[in-house]
Order: structure tokens, then C-alpha cells, then sequence
């Protein structure tokens, strides 16, 4: 007869990491439906081809570094960096992107700094920096909504396109992104951009069709279906709900700022909630607590850091849409900001007040 | 004042974090308390508190009566414990103790004999009579200490007596599963509150709260109406949340203070007592029994009948399975105290003790033994619980690490151990088991500062008096080779031999010895500088004799029995120099000598006891005499007079080889100054070397 | 690499370089502007202001010793290669170059040193927190340092075009 | 003549750089070297002289000035990671004479074979040794660093390294009784 001896406590809320990142992936999927619906296959297709890639990395990093191969290859994470790397990628990019970039994310951000819970950088948006930086001409063909080109996409046009680059009927990429119009199609914040360099205002920007009655065509209804991922997270607990909030509000306020101080040329706050990847940041990417801020006052700085850097890039950077860079600086004063703000112990007075 | 009116008005304060753990209590808080039939065997271990462990007041054969003292109240940090019941003390040996480690410690073992005779004893229906001290060694007489887990021995805390402005009863019991104290409360409310009585007589706190969770209905009920004719006392009805029950939480939810951190609650002029020690002060100090029983909780879902008892302390935990209808699985789990705080047992003839107030016995689907521990993941949930606001992901970083600088910025030892975090943690990390080990290590690293700070200031301490000694020791040189020089001239004229240099080299070595030894007066002197009163002297005894148990607790695993007797010689031993130490104030050397010449002796009649105990009673005499004697006289005399006693006993010729081996390192030094003698010499040195050789050849035979 | 694996000497060495380059720009503007132009000396600027730098840099170096003990000796060696810093030599040049007057100069000094250290500061707080890691062991110290520098590299990539003139 | 007034312009630079300089040295002069000291402190402070030197505070010294940080065999490997530390040089195993483990032990006489010969009385670096001349030895516990300086001077071999008893008092919570799996 054995004693069974462990260490106090006894109990267990029993609840598992794997369990939280199942539910996160599950969360974005109103979002990917919405890319679906607007954009066709393309995000899809990228999506699977990244978790296979994550998986094989995964599967040879760990049986290299002679790891519990079962429990860590599908506790959710590495999965959950490929559907978010899957997302970010412009559908039709070709295929060695996601694998590429999925490959970069998990062996060199993740693994290398001895895998889950060890990393700095959010794989995901390193990968994507890295992938951005690598390759400006594949990385930025983004494709107009499905209703507004002038060609049907369908399933196996873009698994042929991702891989050869052609269409089953021959059409280039290059064609397919030209617009019913004529014109090449870009993001709604590149067309923004693009015209404000060229000296156009704002309101005469939003003329241009991409933007559809409100803000851009499908790009709304995908920031929506993030959203609503989102708030199911904060409902169910998995994520913090200051993370995105702060993020948010500190986004309105710059844009608010910038709009009174000048409306020409800036685009309005719900524009900027509303385009190019904020929600999926706000509630996906901001809120992996690995590579975060720890104490509740960090994350708050941290996202409103984040919210500003998307701002400042998004107006004056070089790059038009600006989560990724943001994360991964906001990462990076991860650790500075965690150090700044811990919070008071109980029995210790404050020294500050 | 605010505080009081808020909590009149049943507004509390929020204390960070907690969970809500399932509570389990219904298993238990349906049934009464049952009182079990007496064991085939008690097991008392002599220590069941926080502090040091009395001193044995009975030997192995011994009748005991119920509610006799075992052991005695030595120290100011110790508890005494006392018989459960009436029987026969079996044995005195160590056995496992219920301690997370598992470790054996010296147990008493009696076995009943099941007349259950109680001790005289002599109730006092009013305690009012009494004036508050003579309350308080009740209390301490009676060996209570706190009995919701720490186990700090009661007198000590409220002893402690500035100005009290709350007394808080800790009734909240916010572990799941326990329930001892609701129905402890429900049972004897009238009691428990007499014990609140006595404590505020006793500390005349201004005001007296009584902290309880929300999901004991029937204890607040019960509370409520024996406390309604006493308006200083208010029942605190508390959200239930775990750990409310933590001293510091406590404290923090009734007043919204909060304990700094190092710090006692006694300096926010607070002191905290657990509801089941009001009842043990108040059926000590009005029934006069002592602490010898306690409310546990059985429980657990491998128990047919689970169910609270009166158990008495000593009684193995089998038994008490036994009696609640333990199904035994092939692995057995059984935990002492609560499931967040409790620690598994490592065999189940641990004894009951002060401080158990739970053995739970789950199944295998209550308490999940798997350990499916992932990686960190900064997700926060246990800061999001942590009670003390700490960043437990941090800690349990910086633990892993074992960086204990970090660890300590990071205020690891305000962790309070409760379990919080680990309980929510998604990645299942043991985190407390993290922190405790840091906090051993931490704790032994300091524990080596402090000795490596001692050794080095006693290293200089003597490096010092080395000096001194030098110098002190070339002077005498100086001299004696003078006196010498003389001397040799006059031998040289009538010839010298070998046989006379020996003797010569003899007398000198003595001579010497005693100015060692007289340096060595002044070494004590020195270590101990400014004050040569009695406590510096007192001081050498006492470490002598720390030494000396210290050295028995090496033996002891051998050795029990002797240990024991041991204990009582070093006893009469003391007790015959504390007599010493009051006729003679005045000669601080000689006194000095004498005494630790005693000490040293009594440790030979130690251990030539040891080898036989019948020739003790006359070596305590001739240890004695020596002291006596010696007290009076020069110190060289003194010498010469212990040379030639020790002479006379056994040891001789072992001594003999000592000082030739001594006149060797003497004869050594001055080889170079006579030309002459240093073949002689040699030659002596030859012969004792040889002979030396040969004794310690024999004696290892 | 060397200060900056913790954060505590990271803000020592920020702090000393801030020190030197904001004063290394003031005295090499001086001298360049009242001493080599006048005299037409103007091909001797690298080396004036080498020696300027190292002046400076053994000025701190006494200041540091003096001030904090510890600080310095935590410092050690790299405190006297705060001298090989091109940055410093970069910034004194390039004031010179872009022909920034006495308080562009300055000013221009201590942005670039404070630029330098946030980045010191970051990377030194991401070290600390990467010493607890489990990085596979032939990446473990300096080369996960280089390999998470790359990766910030890359993040800083974000501010390119953010300045427009 | 452009080379002259370069000449004497960098003459007169360094000069008074140089003057400067000079000016700051006598300025801020550091007076001691706090280094030794610190040193000391984190040495176990055994004194057991194993490290060729009369006690802690000499090695530290000659630490200080140079000596390998990797002999103090007491203090074992966590010492000399925090000399590197402070002394900002890399980390050496211990040195190969000293290899020994180094569990924590306390000298024990063995009283009956203890002649009274105070050799150990002498020998102890802490005087933690208690006895008088051909009266039985004691160590006292508390106080022993377990240097084993007293071993070899002992004419009888009457005392013993005896590694110190685990007690509950001196307990710690151990990872390998209790199957926690580390991760690392």
C-alpha cells in the first residue's frame, strides 16, 4: 500500500491551458467567416497551410529538444499562432508565405526561447513583421471583396492562385487585384494613405469604392466578427478585458485628436476601430499573456501604448497598417513596463502615495 | 470611531483576491460531534507548536492520570502537553510526526488503561477571581496553543499587552470541507464564549469581533444568541471566500487595516484568536482540564461515515479512519488538514495533535493526483487570486531561477501558502511548492549568514587574543630562559644526564602549561569582555550544556533511553552549580575555572555513566571536591592538584602520553638555545614516541 | 551585451552615455566651430573629437567611481568603452555635417543618446526576463541576445517613413 | 606653417585636457578598495584555510588582487558565482584539489577516546571548542563551521565529521519526496 504524497493544495479549479487556447481559436472564427464571406478562400487555405507548417515545426523542435511531444504540440497555441498569422496574410499571397512565416514564428520566436511561456514576441505579428519586411510585393497583394472584382474567385481559383500564382484560367495575381473599375486594389488604409499623399482629403479619399458605404467594404464586417470573438472571450473569462479596452480607447482618443485638429486629413476614430486588423488585435493579439504585461496597471499601459504606436504609425509611418509593429514594441516594453508596475503587497505601503 | 460603526452595520472590507473553492462542508456540518471510544494507543510528540519543546517530566513505566503535565513549561516559547487519559507510559522513543515531512521526532506512547482516572483537579466557576496572570499560567499550564494550524503557543500572545483596540475570534473556517469550528460553535457556543470572556478580562481589548463566513447559518444563529446580553462583542458575518480565515485577510476584511508586512497584528494593536482555543482557555481556566482533546473533522468521500469527533490528542489517525469507515484504495491519500493548506501523510499512525483540525481521506475523483504541470503562460489569474497581491507567475519565474534576490524584491515572504494561485492555475504548476522551496532555501542561506558573520567575528576575536598571547608568552620566555640559563650552569658544573634533562624538560613543560592556562583565564576574559558578572558565566554553562544536548539529539536515534536519564543528570548538575554560583561573586578567574572544569567533568561522569552508571555517584563527589577545593587556592597549585587527581583515576597513563606528547611541542621550541640537551632531548622524544605509539596501539585494540 | 543583462546597470550605462554624447557634442561643436574652421584645421575634426570623446568618457569614468563604487564596478570594463561607442563619434560627426547650430547640436547629442538608451533600458529588461527562459542550450546567452536584437530590429522596422524630413 | 598651428593646436588641446583630467583625478580620488570587503562577505566565513590562506578574509584579499576566485572549497559553487559576479569575470568549476562534497557537517569528539590534549582547542579557527587541558572536549554545535581544521591535529582521532541531522526544525521542502515533475 503506497502513501500518496503531494503538495498542498490538494484541489484544482481544473482548468488547462490547452482548454483556453481551444477556446481562443474557437473565438476567432466569427471573424474568419466574415473574411470568408467577403474575401473568398484565400485566408482559409493560408490558415490550414500554416498549422500544418507549425505543427511539423513543432512536432521537429520538440522531439529535438526531447520534450513532451503530446502535450505540448496540441496544447492550442501553436495552433492558434498559425490561424492568427493565417488571418493577417492577404489571401492571395502564395503559399510559401504562411509556410515561410510559420515556420519563422514558431522555430526562431517561439521555440528558441524555449517555446510556450518563454517567448517575448508574439510569434504571429514577428512572423508577420518579418514576412512585411522580407517581402513588401507579395505581402501587400490584397485582394478587393469578393463583389467588388471583376472576376469569380472561387475555391479552387484561389488554392491555384496561392500556388502557382495563376488562376486555373491563366489570370495572373496582379490581374485578379484589379478593380471592376480598372484600378489596383489595396486595404482601405492604403488607399487612404495613398490618396492623402497625393493631396486629397479625407472625404474625397472615402469616394473611392473600397470603402463601400461606411468604411470599407468587408473589412467592417470582419472587424466586427473579431469583435464579437472578443467580447464571447471576456464573457467566458479566457482574456482580460482591460487589454482590449485600453487599447481601444487610447486608438479613439489619438484619432479624435488628430480628427479636430485636423478633419481633412485624418480619417474618423470609428475608421480606425473599424479597418485593417484593430479588433483582431485588440482581442487576439494584445491579450496573448505570454509576451503582455502581467499586473493589471501594465496592461493598461501597455495597450494604450500600443493604441498610440498604431496611431503614429498608421498616420506617419511608412507601413499603412500598424498592429504588428505595434505589438511587437509593446512586447518589448513588456518587460520594463511589468517591472515599473508591480503592484503593492499587501502589508507594504504604498511609497508613492 | 468609523471602523466600529461600519462593521456595526455590517459593512466590511474587501481583501484582494480569494477563490471559491467547492466547499464540501455537507458532508460533515449535518452530523454532531461523536465521541469516540478510547484508542489502544496514545501517541503524544513532546512538541506540537511553534517554539521549543519541553522538558520530559516522566520516564518510560510511568502511571499517568488524565490530564497530568508530561512535560514542563521551560522555556517561554514552550507548551507543555499533557496525559489524554489514564494509563501507562509504554515507551519514549521517536516516531513518524504529523509534519509535512514526514520526519520522526521523540513521542510518548502511552497506553490506556481505560479507567480514564482524572488528576485532582480544582474548577473555578468564577474566573473573575483570579487576577489576570494567574490566568495566563493557566493557560500556559494547561498547553494551549492556537489551534487553527500555526499552533503559536497562547500565553505568548496574550501576554503581549499594549493597548489591545480589537480582539478578533477567528471563526470564519474557510477551508473546504472542514467544519470543527461550526459545530464546535453549535455545540458549546456557551463555552467558546466564556473563553472570549476570559480573553477580554484578560486583555481588555475596547472592542471584540468575532469573524465568521456566511455559510455556517446555524453557528452565526448560535453566536448570535450567546452573545446578545455582551455589546462589546459583535458577530461579523463574512462573504464566504477563500481565505478569509488567513490572520492578515481577517483582519483586513473586519477593519479594512492591514498588517505591515514583517510584522505582528499585536503592532496594530489587534490580536486574533481561533474560536476552538477560546473554547480550550475556557475549559482550562473553568474546568481545569487541559488541553487533551480536540474537534477534528473526518472527511472525505473515501470515508463511509464522515463525520466531526471529539478526538483525544495522540490518537493515530487509522484509528479515527477506522472508526469513520475508511475504504482503503491501493494508493493511499490522506491529508492533514484542509485540502488548499493541508499536507499529505506519509503513514497513518500519525498522531492527532494540537493543531489538526481535519484528516481528509477523498477519493480518487475529489483530489486529482495528476500532475499535469505545463508551462507558465503569464495568463495572471494568480495574481488576479493571490491575497497578499504578489505576482505569483513572477515568484514561482524568479524560484525557477532561484534567484532569491529577486525573490525577496518580489516579497516572497509575505506568501501566506494558502493555494490560491495554484489552485487556479490553468498550467497546473505547482506554485506553492515552488515558493516553499525557495523559501527553505532563503531561509537556510540566511541562517548561514548569520553563522558565517559569527564564525568570522569569533575568528577575529581570536586572532586578536593569539596576538596578545604572543606576546604575552615571549615575555614569560624571556624570563624562564633566563632562569634557566642560570639553572643549566649550575647542572653543567655537576654534569648533566639524560634522566635529569627529561625531568628538567618535565618541570618546565609544567610550568608553562600553567601559564597556558592562565593565558587561557585571560582568553575567556577577552572573548567575553566587558561584563564578568554572573550572566557571562552563566552564559559558558549554558552553552556548555547546549553543546552537550545537542550532542545527545546526535546520539539520540541510538541512545533513546540514555537520553532521557541524560537529561535529568545534566539537571541535578545544574542544579548543584546554580547552588555554586551564589556563595562566590568575588573570584571571577578562579570562578571561571572551576566551572568549566565542572562542566568538563561533568561530561566525563557523562560518559564514563554511559559506560557504567554505577561509579556516577562518586565522580558527582570527587567533581565536587576538585571544585571546592580548587576554588580557594593559586591557580597553579590548582593545577598541579588536578594533574595529580587525574593521575589517580583510570585515564592515567593516557594522560601520561598527552603531556609527554606536550613536553615534545615545548621541548621543541627551545631545542635551538642548548646545544647540549638537544640530544637528550631528542632521545627523550624518541622514547615517547615510541611508548606514545604503543598506548594508542593498544587502546585501539 | 555586457551591460546590458541587467536592467540596473543598463540605466548606470544609459545614463553615462547620455552624459557623454550630450556633452561630446557640445565640446565638439566648440572646438570644431571656434577652433578648427578658424584655423581651416577642419581635417583634423575626426581626430579632435576622438580625443574630445575619450577626454569626456575618462571624465565620467572618475565622476562615475567617485559617485557610486558599485555602479562602477558593475560597469567595469565597458564603462571605458563608451569611447569606442560610434555612436558618439557618429553623432559629434554628424553635427558637424548637417550643420546644426549650438543647441541643435546639444539637443541633438541627447536624443540620440536617449534614443540609445530606451533601447538599452527595453533590451536589458527583456534579458531579465529571458534568463529565466528555457532556451535550448546552444542559444542560451549571447545568442538569443542577438537573436531577440534582430527581432526588435525588425519592430523598430515599423517607424521607417515615420519622419518625413 | 599649417602644420605648425595644428601642431600647436593639439598641443594645446591636450594639455589642457590633460590639465582637465588631472584637475578631476586628484578631485575625485576614491580612497580604498571596498572590493576585498565585499568579497569577504560572501565568503562562507569557515576559516577553514583550505584555500592555501590563514581564513576568509585573507583569500578575499588576495582575491582582490587577483587570486583565482575558484578555491574555497566550503562556499562551493553558489560562492564562487557570486564572486564572479561582483567581480564581473566568468564563472570557474571548483578548484580540482578541493573537490569535495560539501554538505553541511559539525565536528563531533567522540568523548570517550578524548585524552584532554586541547591540540583541537588550539586548532579551531572559531573557538568553538570547549575543554581544558586532560579534561574531555566538547564542540560546541552552534558555533562549529565544519572547517575539519580539528581533525588532523587530534592525537587520538577521537573526532569525526558527522553531517548535521535533518530535523523538522531544519527541514525543507524537498522537490524529490514529492513527485512534482520540474519543468526544467
Amino acid at each position: 500500500m503506497a502513501f500518496w504524497i503531494a503538495s498542498s493544495p490538494h484541489n484544482h479549479i481544473q482548468s488547462e491551458t490547452s482548454a483556453l487556447m481551444r477556446l481562443v481559436i474557437y473565438a476567432t472564427l466569427p471573424g474568419i467567416f466574415a473574411q470568408w464571406y467577403f474575401f473568398g478562400w484565400g485566408n482559409i487555405i493560408h490558415i490550414a497551410l500554416a498549422s500544418c507548417t507549425v505543427l511539423f515545426a513543432e512536432f521537429s523542435v520538440l522531439s529535438l529538444r526531447h520534450k513532451k511531444i503530446s502535450s505540448e504540440l496540441f496544447d492550442g497555441s501553436a495552433i492558434l499562432t498559425a490561424v492568427l498569422l493565417g488571418i493577417s496574410i492577404p489571401a492571395l499571397a502564395p503559399w510559401w508565405i504562411s509556410v515561410f512565416g510559420a515556420l519563422f514564428a514558431i522555430v526562431i520566436v517561439k521555440q528558441l526561447y524555449g517555446g510556450l511561456g518563454h517567448n517575448p514576441f508574439n510569434p504571429a505579428m514577428a512572423a508577420y513583421v518579418m514576412l512585411l519586411i522580407s517581402f513588401p510585393v507579395q505581402m501587400t497583394l490584397w485582394q478587393p471583396p469578393l463583389n467588388l472584382m471583376s472576376f469569380d474567385l472561387n475555391f479552387q481559383n484561389t488554392l491555384s492562385t496561392i500556388f502557382t500564382g495563376y488562376t486555373i484560367d491563366g489570370f495572373s495575381t496582379e490581374q485578379l487585384r484589379v478593380h471592376v473599375d480598372g484600378f489596383t486594389m489595396a486595404t482601405p488604409l492604403d488607399t487612404l494613405k495613398t490618396d492623402l499623399t497625393l493631396g486629397l482629403t479625407t472625404s474625397e479619399s472615402f469616394k473611392s469604392p473600397i470603402f463601400g458605404q461606411h468604411f470599407g467594404i468587408g473589412w467592417e464586417w470582419v472587424n466586427i466578427g473579431f469583435l464579437l470573438g472578443g467580447i464571447f472571450l471576456i464573457i467566458k473569462k479566457a482574456i482580460d478585458w482591460v487589454t482590449p479596452v485600453s487599447f481601444l480607447i487610447s486608438l479613439f482618443f489619438c484619432s479624435l485628436l488628430a480628427f479636430f485638429i485636423s478633419p481633412d486629413s485624418s480619417a474618423s476614430t470609428m475608421f480606425h476601430w473599424f479597418s485593417g486588423a484593430t479588433m483582431l488585435g485588440a482581442f487576439f493579439i494584445l491579450t496573448d499573456p505570454v509576451s503582455g504585461a502581467t499586473s493589471t496597471k501594465g496592461r493598461i499601459i501597455f495597450a494604450a501604448l500600443a493604441g498610440l504606436l498604431v496611431y503614429l504609425i498608421r498616420k506617419f509611418g511608412g507601413y499603412p497598417d500598424a498592429i504588428a509593429f505595434a505589438v511587437l514594441l509593446c512586447n518589448m516594453s513588456a518587460p520594463l513596463i511589468d517591472q515599473y508596475t508591480r503592484p503593492r503587497a499587501y502589508g507594504h505601503q504604498s511609497e508613492k502615495k | 470611531m468609523s471602523i466600529i460603526e461600519r462593521i456595526k452595520k455590517g459593512h466590511f472590507w474587501k481583501f484582494h483576491g480569494g477563490i471559491h473553492p467547492p466547499e464540501q462542508k455537507f458532508l460533515t456540518n449535518d452530523k454532531p460531534i461523536r465521541t469516540l471510544d478510547l484508542p489502544d494507543e496514545l501517541i503524544l510528540p513532546l512538541q506540537q507548536h511553534i517554539g521549543q519543546r519541553g522538558e520530559l517530566l516522566v520516564k518510560e513505566g510511568d502511571k499517568v492520570l488524565k490530564g497530568q503535565q508530561l512535560t514542563l513549561l521551560s522555556s517561554p516559547m514552550s507548551v507543555p502537553i499533557h496525559a489524554p487519559t489514564s494509563g501507562i507510559i509504554k515507551a519514549i522513543k521517536s516516531s513518524t510526526i504529523a509534519h509535512p515531512s514526514g520526519l520522526s521526532d521523540l513521542c510518548l506512547f502511552i497506553t490506556p488503561d481505560n479507567v480514564d482516572k482524572w488528576q485532582e483537579r480544582q474548577s473555578c466557576e468564577d474566573f473573575y477571581q483570579k487576577s489576570p496572570q494567574e490566568i495566563i499560567n493557566k493557560i500556559a499550564n494547561a498547553g494551549i496553543a492556537g489551534m487553527g494550524g500555526a499552533g503559536f503557543p497562547t500565553h505568548i500572545k496574550i501576554s503581549s499587552k499594549p493597548s489591545i483596540n480589537y480582539l478578533i475570534i477567528n471563526a470564519a473556517e474557510c477551508e473546504p470541507y472542514i467544519t470543527a469550528d461550526d459545530l464546535l460553535i453549535r455545540e458549546q457556543s456557551t463555552t467558546a464564549i466564556d473563553g472570549i470572556k476570559i480573553l477580554d478580562y484578560v486583555l481588555q481589548p475596547e472592542h471584540i469581533l468575532i469573524g465568521i463566513e456566511d455559510n455556517k447559518p446555524d453557528a452565526i444563529k448560535a453566536l448570535k444568541k450567546a452573545t446578545k446580553d455582551i455589546k462589546k462583542i459583535t458577530v461579523c458575518v463574512l462573504p464566504t471566500k477563500y481565505p478569509t480565515g488567513g490572520e492578515k485577510q481577517l483582519i483586513t476584511a473586519l477593519t479594512g487595516l492591514e498588517v505591515p508586512s514583517g510584522q505582528l497584528p499585536i503592532n496594530l494593536g489587534i490580536i486574533m484568536q481561533n474560536i476552538a482555543t477560546c473554547f480550550a482557555i475556557a475549559d482550562a481556566v473553568i474546568n481545569d482540564t487541559p488541553l487533551i482533546r480536540r474537534v477534528v473533522t473526518v472527511t472525505g468521500q473515501a470515508l463511509a461515515k464522515p463525520q466531526n469527533v471529539w478526538a483525544l490528542l495522540g490518537t493515530p489517525v487509522n484509528y479515527l479512519l477506522e472508526q469513520c469507515g475508511y475504504q482503503a484504495t491501493k494508493d493511499k491519500n490522506l491529508i492533514m488538514g484542509g485540502p488548499m493548506m493541508g499536507f499529505n501523510l506519509a503513514n497513518d499512525q500519525v498522531p492527532i495533535i494540537k493543531t489538526t483540525n481535519c484528516i481528509l481521506a477523498p477519493s480518487k475523483q475529489e483530489v486529482s493526483s495528476e500532475n499535469n504541470e505545463v508551462d507558465c503562460i503569464r495568463c495572471g489569474q494568480c495574481a488576479d487570486v493571490c491575497p497578499s497581491q504578489l505576482l505569483p507567475q513572477e515568484l514561482q519565474w524568479s524560484a525557477k531561477a532561484k534567484d532569491h534576490v529577486q525573490l525577496q524584491k518580489l516579497n516572497l515572504f509575505d506568501c501566506i501558502d494558502c493555494g490560491a494561485c495554484a489552485y487556479v492555475c490553468p498550467s497546473q504548476i505547482p506554485l506553492v511548492q515552488y515558493y516553499r522551496i525557495a523559501k527553505a532555501e532563503i531561509r537556510q542561506q540566511q541562517m548561514l549568514d548569520v553563522q558565517a558573520e559569527k564564525a568570522k567575528i569569533r575568528f577575529e576575536a581570536r586572532k586578536k587574543r593569539l596576538e596578545q598571547e604572543k606576546i604575552a608568552r615571549e615575555a614569560k620566555h624571556k624570563k624562564a630562559a633566563e632562569a634557566r640559563k642560570a639553572s643549566m650552569n649550575k647542572k653543567n658544573e655537576g654534569g648533566s644526564s639524560a634522566t635529569s634533562a627529561v625531568a628538567a624538560a618535565l618541570a618546565r613543560v609544567k610550568a608553562k602549561k600553567a601559564s597556558a592556562q592562565a593565558a587561557k583565564n585571560n582568553e575567556n576574559s577577552i572573548t567575553e569582555q566587558p561584563t564578568q558578572d554572573i550572566d557571562t558565566k552563566s552564559k559558558v554553562a549554558g552553552a556548555i550544556s547546549r553543546a552537550k544536548a545537542k550532542k545527545m539529539a546526535l546520539n539520540k536515534e541510538a541512545k533513546e533511553n540514555n537520553t532521557v536519564v541524560e537529561a535529568k543528570v545534566v539537571n541535578t548538575a545544574k542544579s548543584n552549580k546554580t547552588d555554586k554560583d551564589k556563595d562566590k561573586d568575588n573570584d571571577n578567574d578562579n570562578d571561571k575555572k572551576a566551572r568549566i572544569a565542572a562542566a568538563v567533568a561533568k561530561a566525563k561522569q557523562k560518559s564514563a555513566q554511559r559506560a557504567s552508571s554505577i561509579e556516577q555517584k562518586p565522580e558527582i563527589q570527587s567533581v565536587v571536591e576538585e571544585n571546592t577545593s580548587s576554588r580557594d587556592e593559586n591557580k597553579k597549585a590548582k593545577i598541579s592538584a588536578a594533574v595529580a587527581k587525574a593521575k589517580e583515576k583510570a585515564k592515567a597513563k593516557k594522560l601520561a602520553t598527552a603531556e609527554i606528547k606536550d613536553s615534545q611541542t615545548s621541548a621543541d621550541s627551545e631545542i635551538n638555545r642548548q646545544e647540549k640537551k638537544k640530544i637528550a632531548i631528542a632521545k627523550a622524544i624518541a622514547k615517547a614516541k615510541a611508548k606514545a605509539k604503543k598506548q594508542q596501539k593498544e587502546e585501539t585494540k | 551585451m555586457g551591460v546590458s543583462s541587467r536592467t540596473e546597470t543598463a540605466i548606470g550605462m544609459s545614463f553615462a552615455t547620455t552624459f557623454v554624447m550630450t556633452l561630446a557634442s557640445l565640446l565638439s561643436y566648440l572646438i570644431s566651430n571656434y577652433i578648427l574652421i578658424p584655423l581651416s584645421l577642419e581635417y583634423l575634426t575626426t581626430m579632435t573629437f576622438i580625443l574630445v570623446i575619450a577626454v569626456v568618457v575618462q571624465f565620467t569614468e572618475m565622476v562615475v567611481h567617485k559617485t557610486s563604487a558599485n555602479l562602477y564596478r558593475l560597469l567595469g570594463i565597458f564603462l571605458p568603452l563608451i569611447t569606442t561607442n560610434c555612436a558618439v563619434l557618429g553623432v559629434a560627426l554628424l553635427n558637424i555635417k548637417q550643420q546644426h547650430n549650438f543647441f541643435e547640436s546639444i539637443i541633438y547629442g541627447f536624443g540620440a543618446a536617449a534614443g540609445f538608451s530606451l533601447v538599452l533600458i527595453m533590451f536589458s529588461a527583456m534579458r531579465e526576463k529571458l534568463a529565466n527562459a528555457d532556451v535550448p542550450k546552444p542559444f542560451q546567452g549571447p545568442a538569443i541576445a542577438m537573436i531577440t536584437a534582430g527581432l526588435m530590429s525588425l519592430a523598430f522596422m515599423g517607424f521607417s517613413g515615420l519622419v518625413k524630413f | 606653417m599649417t602644420t605648425l598651428i595644428a601642431i600647436v593646436v593639439l598641443g594645446i588641446m591636450a594639455s589642457l585636457f590633460g590639465a582637465l583630467l588631472g584637475f578631476a583625478s586628484i578631485k575625485y580620488k576614491v580612497e580604498g578598495d571596498p572590493l576585498a570587503e565585499q568579497i569577504d562577505n560572501l565568503l562562507p566565513q569557515t576559516q577553514c584555510g583550505q584555500c592555501g590562506y590563514p581564513g576568509c578574509k585573507p583569500y578575499a584579499n588576495a582575491v582582490a588582487n587577483g587570486e583565482a576566485i575558484n578555491k574555497c572549497a566550503p562556499g562551493g559553487d553558489d560562492t564562487i558565482k557570486k564572486i564572479a559576479d561582483l567581480m564581473g569575470v566568468e564563472v570557474q568549476p571548483l578548484d580540482e584539489n578541493h573537490d569535495q562534497d560539501n554538505s553541511p557537517k559539525v565536528a563531533f569528539i567522540i568523548e570517550e577516546d578524548c585524552i584532554g590534549c586541547t591540540k583541537c582547542i588550539q586548532a579551531c579557527p572559531v573557538d568553538a571548542i570547549l575543554g581544558a587541558a586532560k579534561q574531555m572536549h566538547t564542540i560546541i554545535i552552534d558555533e562549529c563551521t565544519g572547517c575539519d581544521l580539528c581533525v588532523a591535529p587530534c592525537p587520538v582521532d577521537c573526532i569525526e565529521m558527522r553531517p548535521i541531522v535533518q530535523t523538522t526544525q531544519n527541514w525543507q521542502w524537498d522537490l524529490n519526496t514529492i513527485p512534482v515533475t520540474q519543468l526544467d
